[in-house]
Protein backbone atom coordinates (compact mmCIF):
# COMPACT_ATOMS: atom_id res chain seq x y z
CA UNK A 1 0.00 0.00 0.00
CA UNK A 2 1.12 3.71 -0.41
CA UNK A 3 2.01 5.33 3.04
CA UNK A 4 2.00 8.98 3.26
CA UNK A 5 3.17 11.59 5.08
CA UNK A 6 2.13 14.92 5.71
CA UNK A 7 3.27 18.48 7.57
CA UNK A 8 6.18 17.74 10.45
CA UNK A 9 5.81 14.34 10.05
CA UNK A 10 7.05 14.76 6.61
CA UNK A 11 9.67 16.08 7.24
CA UNK A 12 10.57 13.87 10.26
CA UNK A 13 10.70 11.13 7.84
CA UNK A 14 12.11 12.59 4.69
CA UNK A 15 9.56 12.06 2.39
CA UNK A 16 5.81 12.63 1.29
CA UNK A 17 5.20 9.13 0.28
CA UNK A 18 6.18 4.86 -0.49
CA UNK A 19 5.09 1.86 -1.12
CA UNK A 20 5.27 -0.60 1.75
CA UNK A 21 4.42 -4.05 2.02
CA UNK A 22 2.73 -4.81 5.07
CA UNK A 23 0.76 -7.87 6.29
CA UNK A 24 -0.50 -5.24 8.83
CA UNK A 25 -4.36 -6.00 10.36
CA UNK A 26 -4.90 -2.11 11.81
CA UNK A 27 -3.54 1.01 11.38
CA UNK A 28 -1.62 0.61 14.70
CA UNK A 29 0.12 -2.57 13.89
CA UNK A 30 1.95 -0.53 10.64
CA UNK A 31 2.71 1.63 12.75
CA UNK A 32 4.50 -0.67 15.18
CA UNK A 33 6.59 -2.30 12.05
CA UNK A 34 7.50 1.41 10.90
CA UNK A 35 8.73 2.53 14.43
CA UNK A 36 11.34 -0.27 14.22
CA UNK A 37 12.23 0.59 10.88
CA UNK A 38 14.32 3.24 11.30
CA UNK A 39 15.24 6.17 14.12
CA UNK A 40 13.45 8.52 11.95
CA UNK A 41 10.25 7.06 11.74
CA UNK A 42 10.62 5.85 15.67
CA UNK A 43 10.69 9.89 16.16
CA UNK A 44 8.10 10.78 13.87
CA UNK A 45 5.48 8.07 15.64
CA UNK A 46 7.26 8.52 19.12
CA UNK A 47 3.36 10.07 20.47
CA UNK A 48 0.76 8.36 18.30
CA UNK A 49 -1.39 10.60 20.23
CA UNK A 50 -0.40 13.91 18.82
CA UNK A 51 -1.00 12.07 14.87
CA UNK A 52 -3.87 11.61 13.21
CA UNK A 53 -4.61 8.93 10.59
CA UNK A 54 -6.62 8.49 7.48
CA UNK A 55 -7.25 5.64 5.61
CA UNK A 56 -8.06 5.71 1.84
CA UNK A 57 -8.50 9.46 2.44
CA UNK A 58 -11.10 8.81 5.06
CA UNK A 59 -10.13 10.08 8.58
CA UNK A 60 -10.00 7.03 11.20
CA UNK A 61 -8.13 6.00 13.98
CA UNK A 62 -5.49 3.85 15.11
CA UNK A 63 -7.35 0.99 16.01
CA UNK A 64 -8.84 0.80 12.04
CA UNK A 65 -8.59 -2.43 10.18
CA UNK A 66 -6.09 -2.04 7.08
CA UNK A 67 -7.63 -4.95 4.47
CA UNK A 68 -8.12 -3.65 1.60
CA UNK A 69 -6.68 -0.51 1.66
CA UNK A 70 -4.36 1.40 -0.78
CA UNK A 71 -3.07 4.15 0.89
CA UNK A 72 -2.41 5.01 4.52
CA UNK A 73 -1.79 8.95 5.60
CA UNK A 74 -0.23 10.10 8.91
CA UNK A 75 0.17 13.60 9.42
CA UNK A 76 -0.41 16.58 12.61
CA UNK A 77 -4.01 17.94 13.87
CA UNK A 78 -5.21 19.53 10.93
CA UNK A 79 -4.77 23.61 10.69
CA UNK A 80 -7.22 25.10 7.93
CA UNK A 81 -9.87 27.77 7.56
CA UNK B 1 -22.83 23.07 -4.15
CA UNK B 2 -18.98 24.05 -5.24
CA UNK B 3 -16.08 23.45 -3.44
CA UNK B 4 -12.38 24.84 -4.71
CA UNK B 5 -9.09 23.80 -3.74
CA UNK B 6 -6.87 25.84 -5.63
CA UNK B 7 -3.07 27.79 -5.25
CA UNK B 8 -3.89 30.96 -7.36
CA UNK B 9 -5.61 33.88 -5.69
CA UNK B 10 -9.43 34.54 -5.61
CA UNK B 11 -11.37 37.78 -5.46
CA UNK B 12 -13.33 37.76 -2.70
CA UNK B 13 -15.88 40.57 -4.56
CA UNK B 14 -16.22 38.21 -7.56
CA UNK B 15 -17.08 34.93 -5.45
CA UNK B 16 -19.61 37.15 -2.89
CA UNK B 17 -21.26 38.83 -6.36
CA UNK B 18 -21.09 35.14 -8.14
CA UNK B 19 -22.47 33.27 -5.15
CA UNK B 20 -25.31 35.85 -4.22
CA UNK B 21 -26.26 36.39 -8.33
CA UNK B 22 -27.08 32.36 -8.20
CA UNK B 23 -29.85 33.01 -5.16
CA UNK B 24 -31.88 35.92 -5.30
CA UNK B 25 -34.98 33.41 -4.03
CA UNK B 26 -33.17 33.18 -0.65
CA UNK B 27 -33.18 35.84 1.93
CA UNK B 28 -29.73 35.89 3.54
CA UNK B 29 -26.27 34.82 2.37
CA UNK B 30 -23.56 34.86 4.90
CA UNK B 31 -19.69 34.93 3.58
CA UNK B 32 -16.69 34.32 5.88
CA UNK B 33 -13.45 35.15 4.82
CA UNK B 34 -9.62 34.20 6.30
CA UNK B 35 -6.93 36.10 6.06
CA UNK B 36 -3.25 35.54 6.47
CA UNK B 37 -2.62 37.50 9.46
CA UNK B 38 0.73 39.24 10.25
CA UNK B 39 1.88 38.26 13.76
CA UNK B 40 1.71 40.95 16.65
CA UNK B 41 5.84 41.31 16.19
CA UNK B 42 5.17 42.48 12.54
CA UNK B 43 7.67 40.04 11.06
CA UNK B 44 5.56 37.37 9.55
CA UNK B 45 7.36 36.77 5.77
CA UNK B 46 4.69 34.25 4.64
CA UNK B 47 2.14 31.52 5.60
CA UNK B 48 2.74 27.97 3.55
CA UNK B 49 -0.07 25.91 3.32
CA UNK B 50 0.16 22.00 2.98
CA UNK B 51 -2.48 20.03 1.67
CA UNK B 52 -3.61 16.44 1.08
CA UNK B 53 -4.89 16.53 -3.05
CA UNK B 54 -7.69 14.27 -3.61
CA UNK B 55 -8.54 14.28 0.17
CA UNK B 56 -8.54 17.82 0.58
CA UNK B 57 -11.84 17.99 -1.98
CA UNK B 58 -13.40 14.85 -0.58
CA UNK B 59 -13.65 16.30 3.28
CA UNK B 60 -15.00 19.37 2.35
CA UNK B 61 -17.69 17.83 -0.09
CA UNK B 62 -18.68 15.52 2.91
CA UNK B 63 -18.02 18.73 5.38
CA UNK B 64 -20.43 21.21 2.84
CA UNK B 65 -22.76 17.64 2.48
CA UNK B 66 -23.15 17.98 6.19
CA UNK B 67 -24.51 21.43 6.64
CA UNK B 68 -26.66 20.51 3.94
CA UNK B 69 -28.48 18.16 5.41
CA UNK B 70 -28.52 20.13 9.08
CA UNK B 71 -29.98 23.42 8.01
CA UNK B 72 -32.00 24.72 5.25
CA UNK B 73 -29.90 25.70 2.82
CA UNK B 74 -30.46 26.86 -0.91
CA UNK B 75 -25.72 26.85 -1.72
CA UNK B 76 -22.69 26.58 -0.77
CA UNK B 77 -19.38 27.62 -1.57
CA UNK B 78 -16.44 26.50 -0.15
CA UNK B 79 -12.71 28.16 -1.66
CA UNK B 80 -9.40 27.32 0.10
CA UNK B 81 -6.10 28.06 -1.02
CA UNK B 82 -2.97 25.87 -0.76
CA UNK B 83 0.62 26.79 -0.92
CA UNK B 84 2.91 30.08 0.36
CA UNK B 85 0.96 33.16 1.01
CA UNK B 86 1.68 36.62 2.36
CA UNK B 87 0.43 38.04 5.02
CA UNK B 88 -2.64 39.87 3.75
CA UNK B 89 -3.71 37.33 1.62
CA UNK B 90 -7.07 35.78 1.44
CA UNK B 91 -6.66 32.23 2.82
CA UNK B 92 -10.09 30.92 2.41
CA UNK B 93 -13.59 31.45 2.23
CA UNK B 94 -17.24 29.71 2.33
CA UNK B 95 -20.43 31.28 1.84
CA UNK B 96 -24.09 29.74 2.44
CA UNK B 97 -27.35 30.86 0.69
CA UNK B 98 -30.14 30.25 3.00
CA UNK B 99 -34.13 32.01 3.34
CA UNK B 100 -33.67 32.76 6.48
CA UNK B 101 -30.64 34.38 8.17
CA UNK B 102 -29.97 31.69 11.23
CA UNK B 103 -29.52 28.86 8.89
CA UNK B 104 -27.07 30.77 6.72
CA UNK B 105 -25.38 32.01 10.04
CA UNK B 106 -25.32 28.77 11.59
CA UNK B 107 -24.09 26.65 8.39
CA UNK B 108 -21.32 28.56 8.28
CA UNK B 109 -20.10 28.57 11.49
CA UNK B 110 -20.57 24.91 11.10
CA UNK B 111 -18.27 25.22 7.71
CA UNK B 112 -15.49 26.74 9.48
CA UNK B 113 -14.99 24.82 12.56
CA UNK B 114 -15.54 21.69 11.08
CA UNK B 115 -12.89 22.92 7.71
CA UNK B 116 -10.40 24.17 10.78
CA UNK B 117 -9.87 20.70 12.40
CA UNK B 118 -11.16 18.10 9.94
CA UNK B 119 -10.07 18.93 6.63
CA UNK B 120 -6.08 18.37 5.61
CA UNK B 121 -4.48 21.38 5.59
CA UNK B 122 -1.10 22.39 7.48
CA UNK B 123 -0.15 25.89 8.14
CA UNK B 124 3.06 26.46 8.34
CA UNK B 125 4.60 30.52 9.70
CA UNK B 126 7.98 31.85 8.05
CA UNK B 127 9.86 34.10 9.71
CA UNK B 128 13.05 34.93 8.66
CA UNK B 129 15.25 32.22 8.39
CA UNK B 130 13.21 29.74 10.79
CA UNK B 131 9.67 27.86 9.83
CA UNK B 132 7.64 26.68 12.50
CA UNK B 133 3.95 24.45 11.82
CA UNK B 134 1.18 26.29 13.25
CA UNK B 135 -0.38 23.63 16.19
CA UNK B 136 -3.87 23.10 16.12
CA UNK B 137 -5.83 24.64 19.14
CA UNK B 138 -7.56 22.74 21.46
CA UNK B 139 -10.60 25.69 21.05
CA UNK B 140 -10.53 24.43 17.26
CA UNK B 141 -11.21 20.94 18.73
CA UNK B 142 -13.61 22.01 21.41
CA UNK B 143 -15.63 24.35 18.92
CA UNK B 144 -17.20 21.09 17.11
CA UNK B 145 -18.49 19.70 20.25
CA UNK B 146 -21.36 22.07 19.86
CA UNK B 147 -22.70 21.07 16.71
CA UNK C 1 -17.18 51.90 11.06
CA UNK C 2 -19.04 52.86 7.98
CA UNK C 3 -22.95 53.65 8.21
CA UNK C 4 -24.67 53.98 4.95
CA UNK C 5 -28.33 54.50 4.41
CA UNK C 6 -29.23 54.95 0.74
CA UNK C 7 -32.15 54.52 -1.76
CA UNK C 8 -29.83 53.39 -4.65
CA UNK C 9 -28.10 49.80 -5.30
CA UNK C 10 -25.01 48.95 -3.42
CA UNK C 11 -22.23 46.21 -5.33
CA UNK C 12 -21.72 43.10 -2.44
CA UNK C 13 -18.70 42.76 -4.23
CA UNK C 14 -17.62 45.93 -4.40
CA UNK C 15 -18.43 46.34 -0.66
CA UNK C 16 -16.80 42.82 0.48
CA UNK C 17 -13.61 43.74 -1.75
CA UNK C 18 -13.23 47.32 -0.41
CA UNK C 19 -13.53 46.10 3.49
CA UNK C 20 -11.99 43.66 3.43
CA UNK C 21 -8.79 45.68 1.79
CA UNK C 22 -8.81 47.92 4.64
CA UNK C 23 -8.37 45.27 7.15
CA UNK C 24 -5.84 42.81 5.75
CA UNK C 25 -4.15 42.87 9.51
CA UNK C 26 -7.62 41.07 10.78
CA UNK C 27 -7.94 37.30 10.27
CA UNK C 28 -11.46 37.15 10.01
CA UNK C 29 -14.42 38.65 7.97
CA UNK C 30 -17.94 38.27 7.90
CA UNK C 31 -20.69 39.57 5.56
CA UNK C 32 -24.17 39.38 5.85
CA UNK C 33 -26.24 40.35 3.01
CA UNK C 34 -30.25 40.58 2.59
CA UNK C 35 -31.88 39.47 -0.06
CA UNK C 36 -35.76 40.58 -1.46
CA UNK C 37 -37.23 37.43 -1.45
CA UNK C 38 -40.28 36.53 -4.00
CA UNK C 39 -42.92 34.83 -1.97
CA UNK C 40 -43.64 30.71 -2.16
CA UNK C 41 -46.40 31.80 -4.76
CA UNK C 42 -44.06 33.97 -6.88
CA UNK C 43 -46.28 37.00 -7.28
CA UNK C 44 -44.36 39.35 -5.25
CA UNK C 45 -43.99 42.46 -7.12
CA UNK C 46 -42.13 44.74 -5.07
CA UNK C 47 -40.97 45.47 -1.17
CA UNK C 48 -41.26 49.00 -0.15
CA UNK C 49 -38.86 50.22 2.62
CA UNK C 50 -39.60 53.15 4.50
CA UNK C 51 -37.59 54.42 7.27
CA UNK C 52 -37.16 57.74 9.92
CA UNK C 53 -34.11 59.71 8.36
CA UNK C 54 -31.85 60.79 10.94
CA UNK C 55 -32.95 58.54 13.64
CA UNK C 56 -32.09 55.53 11.65
CA UNK C 57 -28.57 56.43 11.04
CA UNK C 58 -28.21 57.18 14.83
CA UNK C 59 -30.07 54.14 15.53
CA UNK C 60 -27.28 52.10 12.99
CA UNK C 61 -24.48 53.78 14.11
CA UNK C 62 -25.43 52.75 18.31
CA UNK C 63 -25.96 49.23 17.34
CA UNK C 64 -22.58 48.93 15.46
CA UNK C 65 -20.56 50.94 18.78
CA UNK C 66 -22.78 48.51 20.91
CA UNK C 67 -21.07 45.49 18.92
CA UNK C 68 -17.79 47.12 18.75
CA UNK C 69 -17.88 47.57 22.57
CA UNK C 70 -18.66 43.68 23.01
CA UNK C 71 -16.21 42.14 20.66
CA UNK C 72 -12.83 42.79 19.68
CA UNK C 73 -13.67 44.05 16.05
CA UNK C 74 -11.10 45.84 13.59
CA UNK C 75 -14.45 47.63 11.76
CA UNK C 76 -17.75 47.12 10.90
CA UNK C 77 -19.54 48.33 8.38
CA UNK C 78 -23.72 48.72 7.87
CA UNK C 79 -25.77 49.53 4.55
CA UNK C 80 -29.02 49.52 4.28
CA UNK C 81 -31.55 50.56 1.40
CA UNK C 82 -35.11 51.89 1.53
CA UNK C 83 -37.17 52.61 -1.20
CA UNK C 84 -39.08 50.21 -3.84
CA UNK C 85 -36.62 47.22 -3.97
CA UNK C 86 -38.06 44.40 -6.80
CA UNK C 87 -37.36 40.50 -5.58
CA UNK C 88 -33.65 39.43 -5.98
CA UNK C 89 -32.40 43.11 -5.02
CA UNK C 90 -29.97 43.55 -2.31
CA UNK C 91 -31.53 45.11 0.63
CA UNK C 92 -28.46 45.44 3.20
CA UNK C 93 -25.46 43.90 4.29
CA UNK C 94 -23.22 44.03 7.03
CA UNK C 95 -19.67 43.24 7.50
CA UNK C 96 -17.21 42.70 10.60
CA UNK C 97 -13.63 42.25 10.75
CA UNK C 98 -12.05 40.87 13.70
CA UNK C 99 -8.56 38.82 14.41
CA UNK C 100 -10.49 35.86 15.16
CA UNK C 101 -13.43 34.15 13.63
CA UNK C 102 -15.96 33.88 16.82
CA UNK C 103 -15.90 37.77 17.17
CA UNK C 104 -16.61 38.22 13.81
CA UNK C 105 -19.59 35.61 13.26
CA UNK C 106 -21.08 36.91 16.70
CA UNK C 107 -20.82 40.32 16.10
CA UNK C 108 -22.30 39.85 12.75
CA UNK C 109 -25.16 38.20 14.16
CA UNK C 110 -25.75 40.79 16.90
CA UNK C 111 -25.57 43.33 13.80
CA UNK C 112 -28.22 41.95 12.20
CA UNK C 113 -30.59 41.19 15.69
CA UNK C 114 -30.48 44.67 16.57
CA UNK C 115 -31.23 45.64 12.92
CA UNK C 116 -34.12 43.75 12.39
CA UNK C 117 -35.87 45.00 15.51
CA UNK C 118 -34.17 48.34 16.43
CA UNK C 119 -33.24 50.39 13.40
CA UNK C 120 -36.51 52.16 12.25
CA UNK C 121 -37.02 50.36 9.13
CA UNK C 122 -40.81 48.97 8.10
CA UNK C 123 -41.50 46.76 5.25
CA UNK C 124 -44.55 46.71 2.96
CA UNK C 125 -45.20 44.01 0.06
CA UNK C 126 -46.87 45.11 -2.83
CA UNK C 127 -48.67 42.06 -4.48
CA UNK C 128 -51.01 43.23 -8.00
CA UNK C 129 -53.09 46.12 -6.23
CA UNK C 130 -52.68 44.96 -2.90
CA UNK C 131 -50.01 46.05 -0.21
CA UNK C 132 -49.89 45.08 3.10
CA UNK C 133 -47.10 46.25 5.79
CA UNK C 134 -44.98 43.08 7.37
CA UNK C 135 -45.47 42.48 10.61
CA UNK C 136 -42.37 42.01 12.77
CA UNK C 137 -41.95 38.49 14.06
CA UNK C 138 -41.68 37.38 17.58
CA UNK C 139 -38.59 35.20 16.80
CA UNK C 140 -36.75 38.49 15.73
CA UNK C 141 -37.82 39.62 18.96
CA UNK C 142 -36.89 37.02 20.93
CA UNK C 143 -33.40 37.08 19.40
CA UNK C 144 -32.74 40.39 21.41
CA UNK C 145 -32.90 37.87 24.56
CA UNK C 146 -29.54 35.73 23.92
CA UNK C 147 -27.26 38.83 24.02
CA UNK D 1 -43.23 69.75 18.98
CA UNK D 2 -42.98 68.03 15.90
CA UNK D 3 -45.45 64.43 16.10
CA UNK D 4 -44.44 61.82 13.02
CA UNK D 5 -45.87 58.86 12.05
CA UNK D 6 -44.67 55.92 10.25
CA UNK D 7 -45.90 52.87 7.94
CA UNK D 8 -49.66 52.13 9.05
CA UNK D 9 -49.46 54.58 11.70
CA UNK D 10 -48.83 56.85 8.99
CA UNK D 11 -51.40 56.10 6.55
CA UNK D 12 -54.17 55.67 9.28
CA UNK D 13 -53.50 59.39 10.24
CA UNK D 14 -53.28 60.08 6.73
CA UNK D 15 -49.70 62.36 7.27
CA UNK D 16 -46.48 61.72 7.90
CA UNK D 17 -45.68 65.10 10.35
CA UNK D 18 -47.44 67.24 12.36
CA UNK D 19 -46.82 70.23 14.88
CA UNK D 20 -48.52 69.68 18.15
CA UNK D 21 -49.47 72.58 20.61
CA UNK D 22 -49.53 70.43 23.76
CA UNK D 23 -48.57 70.39 27.31
CA UNK D 24 -48.44 66.49 27.90
CA UNK D 25 -46.09 65.41 31.08
CA UNK D 26 -45.44 62.41 29.05
CA UNK D 27 -45.51 59.87 25.99
CA UNK D 28 -49.10 58.60 27.11
CA UNK D 29 -50.95 62.11 27.71
CA UNK D 30 -49.97 63.14 24.34
CA UNK D 31 -51.37 60.14 22.75
CA UNK D 32 -54.60 61.02 25.34
CA UNK D 33 -54.56 63.99 23.76
CA UNK D 34 -54.32 62.76 20.00
CA UNK D 35 -56.38 60.18 20.60
CA UNK D 36 -59.60 62.66 21.61
CA UNK D 37 -59.43 64.76 18.36
CA UNK D 38 -60.57 62.67 15.81
CA UNK D 39 -61.69 58.83 14.68
CA UNK D 40 -58.43 58.42 12.61
CA UNK D 41 -55.87 59.44 15.81
CA UNK D 42 -58.25 56.57 17.81
CA UNK D 43 -57.60 54.06 15.48
CA UNK D 44 -53.75 54.73 15.08
CA UNK D 45 -53.83 54.94 18.76
CA UNK D 46 -56.61 51.67 19.67
CA UNK D 47 -53.90 49.62 20.40
CA UNK D 48 -50.90 50.95 22.01
CA UNK D 49 -49.36 47.77 23.00
CA UNK D 50 -48.46 47.37 18.93
CA UNK D 51 -46.85 50.79 18.87
CA UNK D 52 -43.59 51.85 19.49
CA UNK D 53 -42.36 55.34 20.36
CA UNK D 54 -39.33 57.40 19.68
CA UNK D 55 -38.57 60.70 21.56
CA UNK D 56 -35.63 63.30 19.69
CA UNK D 57 -34.71 59.78 17.78
CA UNK D 58 -34.62 57.28 20.46
CA UNK D 59 -36.91 54.58 21.56
CA UNK D 60 -38.08 54.78 24.43
CA UNK D 61 -41.86 53.72 26.33
CA UNK D 62 -44.87 55.41 26.86
CA UNK D 63 -44.52 56.54 30.62
CA UNK D 64 -41.43 58.55 29.18
CA UNK D 65 -41.65 62.93 29.63
CA UNK D 66 -41.83 64.84 27.26
CA UNK D 67 -40.22 67.91 28.36
CA UNK D 68 -37.86 69.79 26.55
CA UNK D 69 -38.80 66.78 23.74
CA UNK D 70 -38.88 68.54 19.80
CA UNK D 71 -39.78 65.36 18.14
CA UNK D 72 -42.00 62.54 18.98
CA UNK D 73 -42.34 59.78 16.68
CA UNK D 74 -45.43 56.88 16.49
CA UNK D 75 -44.39 53.94 14.45
CA UNK D 76 -45.00 49.89 14.43
CA UNK D 77 -42.49 47.04 16.01
CA UNK D 78 -39.81 47.76 13.18
CA UNK D 79 -39.04 44.96 10.19
CA UNK D 80 -35.35 46.00 8.85
CA UNK D 81 -33.08 43.74 7.49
Amino acid sequence: MNVLYFAWVRERIGHPMEEVESEAETVGDLVAELRAREDRYEAAFADVSALRVAVDQKLTDFDAPLKGAREVAFFPPMTGG
Amino acid sequence: MRIVVQEAPFDLGDEANRFAAGHRDMGAIVTFTGVVRDLATGDLDAMEIEHYPGMTEAALTEIAQQAQSRWSLGDVLVIHRYGRLEPGALIMMVATAAPHRKDAFEAAEYLMDYLKSRAPFWKKEHIGADASWVSAKDADEDALSRW
